[in-house]
């Protein structure tokens, strides 16, 4: 196993104290070391004060998304090696508030999903492809959305207007309008179907390349355009 | 850095237009739009200028075959060209996003730019062989 | 979590809609219908003519075409519509203010509606100017 | 008003649980934690729900703390887990034989179990390894190891807690043998302050031992870690156990669209610096190949090391000694008034651990309210954010 030592050009912010400014660390690498745990060794041979969020080390909760050399990304499954570059530079995502460090405050994030008054989040949805056990009545699992906000934060009109519902949420609806489970979704078209909505989307896909776990949230968008245009003709023609 | 906002308040980003032209790390469909919009915002003037021009039809033939004579010269030709490339492009990338932005083969919207722009560049660089050859 | 939402979200939903999806509908398909049109157009008036450019008599001649005469004024008014509809989506990307967009908007009408008028009128001027 | 003040000291599984339990008896809560909340060892499980049946043969006791605990957060936690089940595949004459008791086991603590012929199993998890002799279907389940504890914050933060996450106890204030107060540094805005309060809970998992340094109390706390390793593609529906005892490499849990293998074992003295060996990542990939072939050409995603809190000897072990599991101190037996420490136990049994605490913190307290949490359902983890 090879080792390097690697420079981590790291985004540092504390409330009340001076401007941001990149600090420079050193840390020993090897062909395993994810960004994450090279931080985690900053933090703890380095300088304590160090803030990031991360919890399960394997993309699936969605919590240590960062920009890395510019690219959204998750933390934990960026090998320090397979970047290439002598210097890392890691910032905390755009178009959040900056808490401090690379921690960015995940409310505006959440307060999309909470204005609608609908469960959006689902913490499961039906698997019907599998034989179901005994016992049964199908195999559930979590929804592959993460919430991890790469795409909100990679997303450009995100960074021109704060109030555009945005990439991750736009595809929650569209989960929900897809498949409704009882619910009536012609409150949740309606919600999109405004200049905040679906429409302002300019179809630059940086959600689909942010996107760590396969959600395509631009694709989302534009199956909720699809059905908002049926919709639209059917009225324009009176049925 | 001008993009993240050390704060505890959501507040807007200062530069509501840069953030379209940070290419960091940016996918292909994004320097599409900002092409796009480029070619938009030429495209426009020029089609303003273009209606302006027309109104010389009225000053009788002088007037029209003056310009004709004008429009002529290698250095319009040159114009001509970025005009050619502007109106191509735009069609091109416009037809995928009229599409794709309608749902309609929105989940093979990246074969499609490539479809339609390299049809584009083919009509364009015929396009602007023949503005040389005549 | 609530699975049933109150009448007040429901009504608050229901006023977030607004135009723009129309508007970017129009948007996209009158852009299809330039494609067409300026296709047309542009074979027409600089490829398939000797020079790449009409002369005044050449220019009357064509437009002397009943037909030619109705695709031209539709480009106009296509054109234009199309042209402001964009510049209306850059305006938006400014971050104006409510306000701001309605002056915004009011003068896109007007800034069309001179356009659309002039071309109808400089078309109509041309078509006698053929025929006399 | 409240009429005590309880610190928690620690933001993963059991401090949530501990924080939600106390606000709900009515006490004033605040809890801190030096990152993210679940960023220790909490967010880093592989996922399981455990049905107690790995425990069934030779720990009964937590086989029926498993399966208890189990039908309670199916029940209060909707929506966080999985509805997949697990199966303990026997893949050798002695591991079919071994189902036997294995069921015998799992009838005996309460946990629905039932044989499956080989025809069977294979027709459920095409994916299985073909040489599969039998299985046993169990209630596992795969829960999402960072939004069911965030439920817990969420609803205790709801309730009135206050939840501090970057906020990582420098030191402790003594008044006479008793803590009075713990002195704060906020990463955010690199200032110290001093918390007060009536008592204060050590909920620091692996971390617990040094917590309780500072203190100078004895927490036989050895962090132990384990390698999981995470592959594209979803290889199995049900959670996927090697039915044999306790081994290396012997689960595959899917999550979301990925297959995660756990786990291995060691021991190391700092909890900050785990190492993730690689021949234990070849480990996994050689014993879930075991389990279900297609590990080995599956894509690689992720491997981390995550440290279990193990509880060790203690120098005096006079200590409550409330489960074989997880153990919750009373450090009064040390000279120390105002301490409590909970640790070891496991995701599966969070709540528990922190009704057995909230008891001792109660009694000690002469607070005597019952637990409320059994029946509680919570809020969705997004509520912790609104």
């Amino acid at each position: 196993m090879t080792e390097r030592d690697i420079e981590f050009k790291v985004f540092r912010y504390k409330q009340g104290g001076a401007a941001p400014a990149h600090q420079t660390f050193t840390v020993r690498c090897d062909e395993n070391t994810t960004v994450l745990v090279a931080l985690q060794d900053i933090r703890r041979d380095q300088d304590g004060t160090l803030i990031l969020r991360h919890s399960c080390h394997h993309a699936s909760c969605g919590t240590c998304g960062m920009r890395i050399n510019g690219r959204e990304e998750l933390a934990c499954v960026v090998k320090v090696f397979e970047l290439g570059t002598p210097t890392v530079v890691v910032e905390p995502m755009r178009n959040m508030p900056v808490i401090s460090d690379l921690v960015v405050d995940m409310e505006p994030f959440y307060d999309r999903f909470n204005a609608a008054g609908m469960p959006f989040i689902r913490e499961s949805e039906y698997l019907e492809e599998a034989e179901v056990a005994e016992g049964l009545e199908t195999y559930m699992r979590c929804e592959n959305c993460i919430e991890c906000n790469l795409c909100v934060s990679a997303c450009p009109i995100m960074g021109t207007d704060p109030t555009y519902i945005g990439p991750a949420a736009l595809a929650a609806t569209w989960r929900v309008v897809e498949e409704p489970r009882g619910l009536d979704s012609r409150p949740l078209l309606d919600w999109v179907d405004s200049q905040n909505g679906c429409w302002r989307c300019h179809v630059a896909y940086e959600c689909n390349e942010a996107c760590p776990s396969g959600v395509l949230p631009g694709d989302k968008i534009m199956s909720l355009r699809r059905e908002l245009t049926k919709r639209k003709f059917r009225r324009l023609f009176g049925r | 850095m001008d993009n993240i906002q050390p704060t505890t308040d959501p507040v807007r980003p200062k530069a509501p237009l840069r953030s379209w032209f940070d290419v960091r790390g940016r996918s292909l469909s994004t320097l599409a739009f900002a092409l796009n919009r480029l070619t938009a915002i030429g495209l426009t003037i020029y089609l303003f200028l273009h209606l302006a021009v027309l109104s010389l039809l009225l000053r009788g033939p002088e007037g029209w075959d003056q310009f004709v004579a004008l429009a002529k010269n290698p250095a319009f030709l040159l114009l001509d060209v970025v005009l050619l490339f502007g109106v191509v492009y735009h069609m091109a990338n416009g037809i995928r996003v009229a599409l794709v932005g309608m749902g309609v083969a929105h989940t093979r919207q990246k074969s499609l730019f490539y479809v339609l722009v390299g049809i584009a560049l083919v009509a364009f660089v015929v396009g602007a062989v023949l503005i040389f050859v005549e | 979590m609530q699975s049933s939402m109150s009448r007040r979200s429901l009504e608050e939903m229901a006023t977030r809609r607004d135009r723009s999806g129309s508007l970017w509908l129009v948007q996209a398909f009158s852009g299809l219908l330039l494609v067409l049109i300026l296709g047309a157009h542009m074979i027409a008036h600089h490829f398939i003519v000797e020079g790449g450019l009409r002369d005044y008599q050449q220019v009357l001649d064509y437009v002397a075409n009943p037909f030619v005469f109705i695709i031209e004024i539709v480009f106009v008014i296509t054109a234009t519509a199309h042209a402001l509809l964009g510049a209306r989506a850059i305006v938006l990307d400014l971050r104006p203010s409510a306000a701001t967009m309605r002056v915004v908007n009011w003068v896109l009408v007007a800034v069309g509606a001179v356009a659309i008028g002039y071309g109808l009128w400089l078309a109509v001027a041309l078509q006698r100017a053929a025929g006399a | 008003m409240a009429p005590f003040h309880a610190v928690i000291i620690g933001g993963g599984g059991t401090g949530a649980a501990v924080a939600h339990d106390l606000t709900l008896r009515g006490m004033k809560v605040t809890l801190v934690e030096r990152g993210e909340l679940t960023s220790g060892t909490t967010g880093r499980h592989h996922g399981l729900l455990h049905s107690g049946a790995r425990y069934a043969v030779k720990d009964k006791e937590s086989a029926v703390e498993c399966i208890d605990e189990n039908t309670i957060l199916r029940r209060i936690a909707p929506g966080s887990f999985e509805l997949n089940d697990g199966l303990f595949v026997a893949l050798t004459d002695e591991e079919a034989a071994y189902s036997h008791e294995l069921v015998e086991a799992c009838h005996e603590c309460g946990i629905p179990a039932r044989r499956l012929t080989r025809e069977e199993a294979l027709a459920r998890e095409p994916n299985l390894n073909p040489a599969v002799k039998l299985a046993v279907q169990v209630p596992d389940a795969t829960m999402d190891a960072m939004r069911m504890p965030l439920r817990f914050f969420a609803t205790a933060k709801h309730n009135g807690a206050t939840i501090k996450p970057y906020h990582e106890v420098v030191d402790f204030v003594r008044r006479g043998n008793a803590v009075s107060a713990i002195r704060v540094r906020d990463h955010t805005s690199n200032k110290e302050y001093e918390i007060g309060g009536d008592i204060f809970i050590n909920a620091g998992g692996a971390w617990s031992g040094r917590i309780g340094a500072m203190v100078g109390v004895d927490v036989p706390i050895r962090p132990s870690p384990g390698v999981m390793l995470a592959v594209y593609g979803r290889l199995c529906n049900m959670v996927v156990n090697r039915l044999h005892a306790s081994g290396d490499g012997d689960i595959i849990v899917p999550q979301r669209a990925l297959s995660v293998i756990g786990t291995s074992s060691w021991v190391v003295e700092d909890p900050d610096n785990l190492g993730l060996p690689e021949d234990h990542i070849q480990m996994m990939v050689k014993y879930g190949s075991e389990l279900v072939p297609a590990v080995r050409t599956a894509k690689f995603r992720a491997a981390w090391s995550a440290a279990r809190p193990l509880i060790g000897p203690r120098g005096a072990d006079t200590g409550r000694e409330l489960s074989r599991t997880f153990k919750c101190f009373d450090h009064i037996d040390e000279g120390v008034e105002g301490f409590v420490t909970i640790t070891g136990g496991k995701a599966t049994t969070l709540r528990g651990m922190a009704e057995t605490t909230a008891n001792v913190v109660c009694q000690k307290l002469g607070f005597p309210v019952p637990c409320p949490t059994r029946d509680y359902v919570l809020l969705p983890h997004t509520a912790y954010y609104a």
